[in-house]
């Protein structure tokens, strides 16, 4: 069977559950269940037959790949899938816990998880465009639903610049397209077209990245967001941006060296931020900030051709989307068990919570790097490969990062194991809310041990 | 010629539209601004030489796709701009 | 002949056209930019029409009669949205 | 024939064309809201007519000047109706008219 | 032809300029439409029929509609809004660009002229004579559909954001009602027009649906309460019928295993089906963006984000 099936499914399955649930509202939460289940499906489904025949790539319509729009899996690509399915699941899950039936929220979702995959399976520049238009509409809306002003104004902040963002993509689309005639990103590939292409389209992928120092939307949006939404965003919607920068940087590889220093920025003040910030929920944005640094030094590092780092930053995708899913769901029930976020003060919520703690302290071993976790493998291929091109300061800043990240980290889960007893909530925390936080983090876990089998399908991609 | 001054046009649209955004701190203005810089793009896409004779469909299309879409985003932008501004905050 | 005539009418009406424009810029008040969008819309048809006839694409009348059924659709917004009873246009 | 066809093109397309300036001179330089409407309505309906049936003249498909037709009333109701309800609201607001 | 094109590019220069120039709103408005007005006269020059008559659809229909309605719901209630004392200075931006322009200028024209995709070569497998209308629905449909997901997602925005208070009305009077009869009727007859002659001319679903949407717009203005001001069981169907119609289309090929490729011989049906639906969806998207939403449901805060 064709892998491209199941994965033009991944992205057509939320269309179809989305206009179930704006129709039919009052069956919302389970048809939402029932979509993310399908969608998991639908990924495994493409992660298999990669691993089993290769990379594939076809075009919509059956026209030829000059007029249509190409899609393409390959390994990189089934993992950015697999990481959308999961964590859309455990995003799911927790929203059923935590939205009532009658939510935008479920519609809403829905369709940014189509919008999700559809980057994640699209061959097509301006196909990307779209894509990430119906992303960047649907994630700024979500952040909003929590209705206060602080939401609102982070919310329309965020929108306003996903729509530069976009328009920038869009002006470096139009360049490479009246340079080559083509809008398929294999085609650009080939043709090399002029450079300012690159830098336009890769600039406003960097804003959407939130890539320092174009990152001051994201800690205010992230923080602000409702619980699951929250980690959806973190998790999954920077990603997107990210894997088009990946597949932008394969046809404008001079902004490598860009992205390097860029990326060296982020993991430094985002950690110094993480280090002085008083909230819970702002410590965790601030930590993607800091991520989306080692991923873009990571990008940078495999298009320049650094022996393993193309496994090093798929996996550190993969993993830091299930970690910090993971990290934000259990913030989420932190929040609801004690009406804010404030740090350490709310921390007395987690100490009776054998569950949570034990959440984020999978979640925090794999984010700072920590064996055995999949962070831990990630982070272990991004240095072998930085070490390997002889990149000795790119080494320093990536094993130094580390430890920066597991001070923050630490912060969150210092006055988590004080042994005094833990204060009652004041909302009832469903189980659910709880359990779908520890699932991510146990499967953040076992991805340290299945690494054979993703380093073949890694190997895919080329 | 008439293609060329209207890719001078859309050139100058489009860089004028985007530095204006950030020189605003008005949320309408600021939307009113990234509008024009993406007419400005898309104006230049439709007036830079292509390829045969005539119109390139393809160009029209994508310019078409990208003028629906922005109506849809600076919609919501404005209802969430008025709605900010009903909680009292400002953009 | 009459082609190169239509052609100087368009040009005549566009050049009417950035008179109008010069009310809405340095215009003192709203309804008066409103009036001059107003006319700006019907300058802009008689630009089609007039191109129409110059180049014979007869589209360009579709495009005209667009312009024309959606003239008013500003003016009644500003009127039921902007200038309301008792409040008056303000320009902020 | 073709020459008086000619002749009757240009009449109509210059005379539109100069409703045209007249109106937007009119907006420029007419004193008050009333006068200024008084002059942009006359672009709106003379002008746009004498250009139209200019047009149809030159084209002379009947399907075509089926539709410069329909333009035509549509200005002239978009017209009507905006400045109606301008006026009326400027006279509620008590603006007096114009008195030399 | 040139003389009239280098005026109407200096007088759009100049209201763009005009309009990003000064900090009052109800100006830059104004202004904002007068530019779309012009843009579709530019579009029409280049010969870009089908974006003519989208922006003359959308300018002078929509969008200057939805930006006074928000003006208004702005000014009911920043009541006391800080207006900064004056703008910075536009002038030294109006030089970048126009000498960014000028690089730009000689960047693309050095360029060696590239292909573009053989559209006119594929045109007649696509199943319509409109080389436009075969990259949208045919060639490049995908992107179509994601797009009308992306109006789908704005008027479900527009709910979630929460109810608009109603304005005080103004009445229609006797004349605005009488324009009503006769403007909509004729809305609604082009816009069945635009989407028939998509198929083999400039038109299709997006003109179409601003045509309508700039009708429900007039109703809505006219009417009190308009038809979208309260839930009615027709909206979420007529909101979505497009979105579906299409993401049924592309399952039914993709269980063919070939996905989004419509059945041959049938083709002109499946793509008329589609636009048909697109259109009625698109109407009511813009209509609902224009009259604000109905909430969907009492948002449920997220405690502990309160103000900080």
């Amino acid at each position: 069977m064709n892998p491209l099936l199941p994965a033009l499914v991944a992205a057509l399955l939320p269309l179809v559950g989305s206009i179930l649930v704006w129709l039919v509202p009052s069956w919302s939460r389970a048809l939402a269940v029932v979509t993310a289940a399908g969608v998991l499906v639908a990924a495994l489904g493409v992660v298999n037959r990669v691993a089993l025949d290769g990379a594939a790539m076809m075009t919509l319509g059956g026209w030829p790949e000059t007029l249509g729009i190409g899609i393409a899996v390959d390994g990189v690509g089934a993992l950015f899938l697999l990481a959308s399915a999961v964590v859309g699941l455990a995003a799911t899950a927790y929203g059923a816990g935590y939205f009532p039936a009658r939510h935008p929220f479920w519609t809403l979702w829905l369709l940014l998880w189509a919008a999700l995959n559809a980057v994640f399976i699209t061959a097509d520049a301006f196909n990307a465009y779209v894509a990430l238009e119906l992303a960047g509409l649907t994630a700024a809306v979500l952040v909003t639903l929590g209705g206060e002003r602080d939401a609102m104004a982070a919310g329309l902040r965020y929108l306003l610049v996903s729509l530069v963002g976009a328009t920038l993509y869009l002006a470096g689309v139009a360049v490479a397209y009246t340079a080559t005639g083509t809008l398929s990103l294999n085609a650009l590939m080939a043709d090399s077209p002029p450079m300012m292409a690159g830098v336009l389209a890769l600039g406003g992928l960097a804003l959407k990245a939130a890539l320092f120092p174009l990152h001051g939307w994201l800690p205010p949006a992230h923080a602000r967001a409702p619980g699951p939404v929250s980690a959806i965003l973190s998790a999954l919607v920077v990603k997107a941006a990210l894997y088009l920068a990946w597949r932008w940087l394969e046809v404008a590889p001079v902004a490598a060296e860009a992205f390097i220093l860029l990326g060296i920025g982020a993991v430094i003040w985002g950690s110094l931020q993480a280090l002085r910030v008083g909230r819970l929920k702002a410590i965790i944005a601030w930590s993607t900030v800091a991520q989306m640094g080692y991923l873009a030094v990571g990008l940078a590092l495999a298009v320049e051709g650094a022996a393993g780092a193309a496994m090093g930053v798929a996996w550190l995708a993969l993993t830091h989307a299930l970690a910090k899913g993971a990290a934000f769901l259990g913030a989420a029930s932190v929040v609801r068990a004690a009406g804010h976020d404030r740090w350490p003060l709310a921390a007395a919520h987690l100490r009776n919570r054998p569950v949570l703690v034990l959440a984020f302290g999978l979640a925090a071993a794999s984010l700072a790097g920590l064996p055995p976790s999949g962070g831990f493998v990630a982070k272990w291929y991004l240095l072998d490969a930085a070490m390997g091109a002889e990149r000795w300061l790119l080494a320093a800043v990536i094993a130094g990062g580390g430890l920066l990240s597991a001070a923050y980290l630490y912060r969150i889960l210092h006055p988590a194991l004080d042994p005094r007893p833990g204060a009652e909530a004041s909302h009832p925390v469903p189980p659910v809310l709880e359990w779908s936080a520890l699932g991510l983090a146990l499967l953040v876990t076992a991805f340290g041990v299945v690494v054979p089998w993703a380093r073949d399908l890694v190997g895919v991609a080329a | 010629m008439t293609a060329a001054i209207f890719l001078f046009l859309g050139l100058f649209l489009a860089v004028l539209g985007g530095l204006t955004t950030f020189l605003r701190s008005d949320g309408l203005h600021r939307i009113i601004s990234l509008n024009i810089a993406g007419s400005g793009v898309f104006l230049a896409l439709m007036a830079a030489p292509g390829g045969e004779e005539g119109v390139d469909p393809v160009a029209q299309a994508l310019v078409l796709t990208g003028i629906v879409v922005a109506v849809a985003i600076s919609g919501v932008a404005l209802v969430l701009l008025a709605r900010l501004a009903e909680l009292g905050g400002r953009s | 002949m009459r082609e190169a005539l239509f052609l100087v009418v368009a040009a005549v009406i566009l050049f009417s056209i950035l008179l109008g424009l010069v009310r809405v810029v340095f215009g003192n008040e709203p309804v008066d930019r409103m009036m001059a969008a107003q006319l700006l819309g019907t300058g802009g048809v008689g630009v089609l029409v007039a191109l129409a006839a110059a180049t014979g694409e007869a589209v360009l009348v579709d495009v005209a009669l667009v312009f024309a059924a959606l003239a008013s659709v500003t003016v009644v917004a500003f009127i039921h949205r902007i200038w309301r009873v008792g409040e008056g246009p303000r320009d902020d | 024939m073709t020459e008086l066809l000619d002749a009757a093109v240009l009449l109509l397309a210059v005379t539109g064309a100069i409703f045209f300036l007249g109106g937007s001179l009119g907006l420029l330089r007419f004193p008050d809201v009333y006068t200024r409407l008084h002059a942009l309505t006359k672009a709106d309906n003379v002008g746009l007519g004498l250009l139209a049936l200019g047009a149809a003249l030159h084209l002379g498909d009947p399907w075509l000047i089926g539709r410069l037709a329909l333009l035509w009333i549509l200005v002239m109701a978009a017209g009507t109706v905006s400045c109606h309800l301008l006026a009326r609201e400027a006279h509620r607001e008590g603006r007096t008219s114009w008195r030399r | 032809m040139v003389v009239l094109d280098a005026l109407l590019a200096l007088v759009l220069a100049g209201v763009a300029v005009a309009t990003l120039n000064g900090l009052r709103r109800f100006r830059a408005v104004v202004l904002f439409v007068v530019f779309g007005l012009l843009l579709a006269l530019i579009w029409a020059r280049l010969g870009a029929v089908d974006l003519a008559l989208a922006e003359a659809a959308i300018g002078a229909g929509v969008t200057g509609a939805l930006l006074m309605a928000a003006l208004d719901r702005l000014r009911r209630t920043e009541s006391s809004r800080a207006v900064a004392g004056s703008a910075p200075s536009l002038w030294p931006v109006v030089l970048v660009a126009l000498a960014a322009a000028t690089v730009g200028m000689v960047a693309v024209l050095s360029l060696e002229p590239a292909g573009r995709p053989p559209v006119a070569f594929h045109l007649g497998a696509s199943g319509v004579d409109h080389p436009v209308t075969a990259v949208l629905l045919a060639f490049r449909a995908w992107d179509t559909l994601l797009e009308v997901a992306v109006l789908v997602a704005a008027g479900v925005a527009v709910r979630a954001v929460g109810v608009v208070p109603s304005p005080p009305s103004t009445e229609a009077g006797p004349l605005q009602a009488g324009l009503l009869r006769l403007v909509v009727p004729v809305l609604v007859v082009l816009a069945v027009y635009l989407l028939w002659r998509g198929s083999h001319a400039p038109g299709g679903a997006f003109q179409a649906g601003a045509l309508l949407a700039a009708a429900g717009v007039l109703v809505q203005l006219t009417r009190v309460p308009g038809p979208m001001d309260r839930p009615a069981l027709w909206q979420r169907p007529a909101e979505t019928i497009g979105l579906a119609v299409f993401t049924a289309a592309a399952l039914i090929t993709a269980a063919l295993d070939v996905p989004l490729a419509w059945p041959e011989g049938w083709s002109k049906l499946w793509i008329l089906t589609i636009e048909a639906g697109a259109a009625i969806s698109i109407a009511v998207l813009l209509m609902r963006l224009f009259a604000g939403g109905a909430p969907v449901a009492a948002a449920t805060s997220d405690p502990g984000k309160g103000r900080s």
